[in-house]
C-alpha cells in the first residue's frame, strides 16, 4: 500500500514538475479559462438581471473547457517521445499509473480554480465564495479527473486526440455540469440548502459511480 | 529454466503479417543479436517481449514468468532501450532517472543515478535537461534508464546507433559485464561485424520467422546476408 | 452461441409482414386524434424508434460486458452492431421527435429530459463508433470501445434524472411531451402503439443481425488469411527438415 | 504567381489530405461545435426569450472553441516527425507556407461551420440561414484563419502549445467575434441593415488589416 | 568558385557555446565527412547549413549563394537528410514525395519518384503510409525526399544509421554517383572506417572548432579519435 502510493505521489509529482517546467502552465490555463469568460462577457452582454441567470452557466462551461485542454496537455506531455510506454515498462500495475495520472490532473483542476473562481465572483459580482461552492467545486474536479483521465488515456493513441477527447468526455459529463451550474445558481439565487443538497448528492453520486467503474476499468486501457 | 522462451508469437498488421511462429530461447548469460533486413520484424519482436504490444498468438516467459499472467515481475526483471529514448524531454536527465528509479522502487537512488551516468558516460549532463542533449547523449541517458534495476534481461534496438566510438566501447563493457554476470542480453544491430564480435548466439529473422539460428562461432558476415534474403515464395507486402 | 442469436432473430418476412400491417394500422386504421390532428399519428412511429434507441445502447454494453468478460469476438460484433442500428434510431428519434414538436410546441427544440436525454445518448452512441473508426485496428480497439460502451449506458439514466431534475429547475414555457397525450382515442392509441413497438423492436433485431452476420463474415475472411500464410509458413518448415536430414 | 498558386494549393490541399485521412476529422470538429452548443444549452437554459438574447453569443463562441481546436491541430499535424522544417526546407519564401496552412485552416473552418449553424439554428430556432449570416460568417472564418495560422505558428515552438494558442488568439479576435454576435443578434431580431452593415464593415477591417499584418510577420516568425 | 563556404560561425545555446569559429570551404565533386564525439555540434552545424537554424554569426556561402541575402535559392541547391525523417505519418511514401516535388516545383514528378524510388530501396512501400514503416524505410523515405531535386549539395546527418547493409550499398552508389557528377556531399557519422572509406576529406570537430581538416588519404581511425580529445583546458560542460 505504502508502495502504491510512493509510485502515485511519483507520478503525480512527476506531471506538477513538468507542468511548472513547461512556463508554468497552471498559470496558463486559469488566464484561458478567465479568457473563455471574457469571450462570453462579450459574447452574452451581463447585466446584474441576467448575470445571475447565465453567470453559473458561464463559469462552468468554462471550466469544463480548461478541463479538456489541461487532460490533452497532461497525455501530450507523454505522447512526446512517447514516456507512457517508459511508465509501462514499470513492474507496477497499470492501474497505478492511471491513478498517478488522475492525482495530477485533479491538482491541475484544483489550481485553476482556485484562480479562476474568484476572478469570476468579481467579474460578475456574485458572492460564490461560499462552503457549498467549495464542496461543489471539489466533486466537479474530482468527477472530471476521474472520467477525464480515463478518456485522454483512451484518446491518445487516436489521431484526432485533441478532437477525440472532447467528443467522449463532455457527453458523459453534462450531469456533473448541470449538477455544478445548478447548484451554484440556487447559491447565487439564495436558494434553500435542500434545493442544493439534491444537486450535490447528484455530483456525489456521479463521482462514486465513475470511480469505482475507471479503478476498475483502466487495467484493460493501457495493454496494448 | 531459460531466461527467455518464445513460443509461436504471431503477430500482424492490418493486412500483413509480420512475425509468423517466432520461436527460439536463450539460456541465462546467452548475449543473443537478432539480425534481419530493414522491416523484417525486429523493432516489433523487441516489443513484443518488453510487453508493450500484444502478440496475436504465442507466450513469452521470462525466467519461467509468464508474460500475459504475471506481467509485473516479468517486467521487474527486464529492462528496454528501444527506438525513442522514452524520457520526459523537459526534465533533467537526473530527474528522469529519479522518477524512473522510484517507479522501480529502488533503494539508495542518487548513488544508483552516479553509477550507472559512469557506465554510460553521461555524468557530464546529468542535470542538463533531455531536450537540449544531442542525440547520442539522449541515446545514453535511455540506456541509463534500462540498466538502473539491474534487469536480467536486456532488450536493446539498434542500441549503437548514434553513439560515437568511445560510448560504443562503453556499450561492449556493459554486454561483457552481463554475460559474466549470468545476465542475458538481446539485441538487433545492422552492424553485423560487430554483432557477431561481441554475441555468442545470432538470429536472423526473415519474412517473418527464424530463418537462421546459430551461435556466432562458425559464423561470417556473408552467411548472415544469406539468410537475409527470402525463403518463401515472396507473399504479400512483407518485406 | 450463434444459436442463441438465431432464436432471437426471427426470419425478415414476419417482420415485414408486422411492419405493413403497423402501417396501416397508423395511417388508416386509427382514427385522426382531435386536438392534435394528423401530426399526433407520428406518435406510433416516434415512441417505439425513441424505445428502439434506448433498448441499443443497453444491448450495446451488455454485449460490450460480456466481450470484456469471456473475451469472445461475437460478443463484440453484437455491441457494434447494435451500435450502429441504435444510432441510427437515437437520429429518427431526434428527428421524429423534433417533426412533432414543431407544430404542437411551435419550437423545434425545447430542454425537455426525454429530450436532452436522446439528444446526449445519441453523442455517446457517435462517439463510440468514431472511436471504432479512428482506433488503430486490434483487440484494444474493441476494449476500449467497449469501456466506452458501458460507460455510456451507465451515464444514461444518471443524465434522464439530472434532466429532469434540471429542467424542473427550470419549467419550459412550453409543455413537454406527456403534455396532452390523454386524448380522444383511448384504447386504440394503445394497441396501435404497442403493435408497433413489436414490430419497430423486431426491425431493430433484424437490422442488428444483418450488421452481425457482415462484420462475421468480415472477421472469417482475415482468419483464413492469417491461416494460410501459417500453413506457408508450417510447409517451408517441413521442407527445410526433409533438406537438413 | 501561377507557381505561387500552385504550393499554396499543393500545402493546403495536403492539409486536408491529412485531415480527410484521420478519418473526416471536420466530422468531429463540428460534432465538438455541437458539444459545445449543447453544453451551453444546459449551462444557460434556453427558452424563447432568451434564446434570442443569447444564442447569437453561444454560436460564435462555439465556434471559436472548435476554431481553436481545429488550428491546434492544423499544426499538431507538422510537428508530428517535424514536418515544418521539411516546408521550411524547400525553397519556396515563407510567406507561401503561410498562406498555404491559412488556406487549409479556411476550408476546415468553412466546413465546420457548414455543418453547425444550420443545427444551431434549429436547435434554438432562430431564423439564421440568410445571407447577411453567409458573408459574415465568411469575414469571421477568413479573420480566424488568417490570425489563427499566425498565432499557431508562433505557439508550435512553445512547450505549452495547446494553452498558448487561445491565449493569443482569443483577445485578438474578440473585435471579430463581437462584430459576428452583434450581427447575428442583429439579424435574429430582424434589425436594420445599417446596424447590421456596420457591423460587417467592422469585421471587413480587421480582416484586410490583419492579413496584410500577418503575411508580412509571418517571415519573421519560421526563422530560428 | 566553392561548393560549400562556412566563414566563422558561431552559434550558442544559452550559456554553452557549442559552435565557435567554425571555418572551412569544399570544392564541388567533393565528399566530405564530418566527425566528432557525441555532442560535439556536428548535428548542430548541419541544421545551421541547412538553414534551419540561424547561427549567431559568421556566414555561409551555397555555391556562391549566401544563405542570409538569396535563401530561396541557396534552398534550392540543397538536400537534407537530418535526424528526424520530416515526413507526414499520415500519408503513404508516394503522397509525402509527391507533395514535396511540388513544393519544388519539379516536372513528371511520377517518373521522378519511381526513380529515386529504385535508388533508395523503398519502391515496394510507396504506397504504405510512413507511419506503418519500419525504422530504415523511414530513413530510405526520408533519403528520397532529399535526392528528388537533384540538388547540388547533399547534408546527410548519420545516413546509415538504421539502414541494413544492402542500403548501407545503396547509400554508397549515391555517394559516388554525386561525386562522379561533380555535385558535393557533406556527411556525419559516427563509422569512422566507413566514412574514410567513403569521402575525400574528413572535417573532425572539438571543443566546437574545426580541430582538423585534410584529405582521407593520409589517415586511419586511431588519427580521427585522438583529434576527438580535446584540443584545450576543458572548459564548462560543453562536449
Ligand atoms: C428517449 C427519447 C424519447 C422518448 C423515450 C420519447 C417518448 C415519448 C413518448 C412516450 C411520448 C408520448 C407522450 C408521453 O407519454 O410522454 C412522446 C411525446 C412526444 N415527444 Fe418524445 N420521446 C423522446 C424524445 C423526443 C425528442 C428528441 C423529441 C423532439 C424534440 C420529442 C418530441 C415529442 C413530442 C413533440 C411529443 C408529443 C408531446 C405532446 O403530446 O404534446 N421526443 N415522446
Ligand atoms: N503500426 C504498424 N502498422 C502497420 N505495419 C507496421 C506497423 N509497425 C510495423 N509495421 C510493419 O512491420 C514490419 C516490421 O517492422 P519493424 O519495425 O519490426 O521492422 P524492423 O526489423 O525493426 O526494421 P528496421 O531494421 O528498419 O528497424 C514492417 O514491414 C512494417 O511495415
Ligand atoms: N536546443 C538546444 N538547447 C541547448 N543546447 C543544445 C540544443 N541543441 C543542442 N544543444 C547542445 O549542443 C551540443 C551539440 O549538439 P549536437 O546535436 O550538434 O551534437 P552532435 O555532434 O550532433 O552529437 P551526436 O553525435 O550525439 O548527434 C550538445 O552539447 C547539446 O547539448
Ligand atoms: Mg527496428
Ligand atoms: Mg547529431
Amino acid at each position: 500500500m505504502r508502495e502504491s502510493l510512493a509510485v502515485i505521489w511519483a507520478i503525480g509529482r512527476k506531471d506538477l514538475l513538468l507542468e511548472t517546467r513547461n512556463k508554468d502552465i497552471i498559470v496558463a490555463v486559469s488566464a484561458f479559462a478567465l479568457l473563455v469568460l471574457m469571450v462570453f462577457t462579450f459574447a452574452i452582454d451581463i447585466n446584474q438581471i441576467n448575470a445571475k441567470l447565465t453567470g453559473p452557466g458561464i463559469l462552468w462551461a468554462s471550466i469544463a473547457f480548461a478541463g479538456v485542454t489541461g487532460l490533452n496537455r497532461a497525455f501530450a506531455l507523454e505522447l512526446e517521445g512517447n514516456t507512457l510506454e517508459a511508465l509501462m515498462l514499470a513492474p507496477i500495475s497499470r492501474d497505478l499509473i492511471y491513478v498517478g495520472k488522475m492525482f495530477g490532473n485533479f491538482l491541475f483542476l484544483t489550481a485553476s480554480q482556485i484562480i479562476v473562481i474568484p476572478i469570476f465572483a468579481v467579474l460578475f459580482n456574485l458572492a460564490v465564495l461560499r462552503w457549498e461552492i467549495l464542496v461543489i467545486s471539489l466533486l466537479t474536479t474530482i468527477g472530471f479527473s476521474a472520467i477525464g483521465t480515463l478518456f485522454a488515456a483512451m484518446s491518445m493513441r487516436v489521431r484526432a486526440r485533441e478532437v477525440m477527447l472532447p467528443l467522449l468526455f463532455l457527453p458523459v459529463v453534462t450531469p456533473l455540469i448541470m449538477a455544478a451550474v445548478e447548484s451554484t445558481s440556487h447559491v447565487v439565487n439564495d436558494g434553500s440548502w435542500p434545493e442544493i443538497a439534491q444537486w450535490i448528492q447528484l455530483a456525489l453520486a456521479f463521482d462514486i459511480a465513475f470511480i469505482v467503474i475507471s479503478a476498475f476499468i483502466f487495467q484493460q486501457i493501457l495493454e496494448d | 529454466m531459460f531466461a527467455l522462451k518464445v513460443q509461436d508469437v504471431v503477430k500482424s498488421f492490418a493486412e500483413v503479417m509480420v512475425l509468423r511462429r517466432i520461436k527460439f530461447s536463450l539460456q541465462p548469460g546467452e548475449v543473443a543479436v537478432v539480425l534481419g533486413a530493414n522491416g523484417a520484424g525486429k523493432s516489433t519482436l523487441l516489443r513484443i517481449l518488453a510487453m508493450l504490444t500484444q502478440p496475436d498468438s504465442g507466450s513469452i516467459y521470462i525466467y519461467g514468468k509468464d508474460t500475459n499472467k504475471n506481467g509485473p515481475e516479468a517486467r521487474a526483471l527486464t529492462g528496454s532501450v528501444l527506438h525513442s529514448p522514452m524520457l520526459y524531454a523537459d526534465m533533467s536527465v537526473r530527474e528522469n532517472l529519479t522518477l524512473f528509479a522510484e517507479l522501480y522502487r529502488l533503494k539508495n537512488i542518487d548513488i544508483l543515478i552516479e553509477k550507472n551516468a559512469v557506465k554510460v558516460g553521461i555524468q557530464s549532463k546529468l542535470d542538463h535537461r533531455v531536450r537540449t542533449l544531442s542525440h547520442g547523449f539522449q541515446k545514453r541517458a535511455a540506456l541509463a534508464r534500462a540498466l538502473m534495476h539491474e534487469p536480467q534481461l536486456l532488450l536493446l534496438d539498434e542500441p549503437e546507433s548514434g553513439l560515437d566510438s568511445r560510448s560504443v566501447s562503453h556499450l561492449d563493457n556493459i554486454v561483457e559485464e552481463y554475460r559474466s554476470s549470468g545476465r542475458t542480453i538481446l539485441m538487433t544491430t545492422h552492424i553485423i561485424e560487430h554483432a557477431l564480435e561481441i554475441s555468442d548466439k545470432a538470429i536472423v529473422i526473415t519474412d517473418g520467422y527464424v530463418h537462421l539460428e546459430s551461435t556466432t562461432t562458425c559464423l561470417n558476415k556473408s552467411n548472415i546476408l544469406s539468410a537475409y534474403s527470402h525463403a518463401l515464395p515472396k507473399t504479400s507486402g512483407d518485406l | 452461441m450463434t444459436k442463441a442469436i438465431n432464436l432471437l432473430v426471427s426470419p425478415i418476412a414476419l417482420s415485414a409482414v408486422l411492419m405493413g400491417t403497423t402501417l396501416w394500422l397508423i395511417f388508416v386504421w386509427v382514427p385522426t386524434e382531435t386536438n392534435q390532428g394528423a401530426v399526433q399519428r407520428i406518435l406510433y412511429l416516434h415512441v417505439p424508434i425513441a424505445w428502439g434507441a434506448m433498448m441499443g445502447i443497453v444491448v450495446v454494453s451488455a454485449g460490450s460486458f460480456l466481450y470484456l468478460w469471456k473475451k469472445n469476438e461475437i460478443w463484440d460484433r453484437l455491441a457494434v452492431a447494435s451500435a450502429e442500428v441504435g444510432v441510427v434510431f437515437g437520429g429518427l428519434a431526434l428527428l421524429t421527435g423534433m417533426i412533432w414538436a414543431r407544430p404542437v410546441w411551435a419550437v423545434w427544440w425545447t430542454g425537455e429530459a426525454k429530450l436532452t436525454t436522446t439528444l446526449i445518448l445519441f453523442f455517446i452512441y457517435v462517439a463510440y463508433l468514431m472511436f471504432r473508426a479512428y482506433f488503430p485496428p486490434g483487440t484494444q480497439r474493441q476494449r476500449l470501445a467497449a469501456i466506452i460502451a458501458i460507460i455510456g449506458a451507465i451515464d444514461t439514466p444518471i443524465i434522464y434524472f439530472a434532466a429532469n431534475l434540471w429542467s424542473q429547475a427550470h419549467p419550459p414555457l412550453i409543455t413537454g411531451p406527456a403534455a396532452d397525450s390523454e386524448s380522444s382515442l383511448g384504447t386504440s392509441l394503445g394497441v396501435v402503439l404497442l403493435a408497433s413497438t413489436i414490430s419497430f423492436t423486431l426491425l431493430f433485431i433484424l437490422l442488428v443481425k444483418i450488421r452481425y452476420k457482415i462484420r462475421k463474415s468480415e472477421d472469417e475472411i482475415k482468419q483464413l488469411k492469417q491461416n494460410h500464410e501459417l500453413d506457408s509458413v508450417k510447409l517451408h518448415n517441413i521442407s527445410q527438415a526433409r533438406g537438413t536430414s
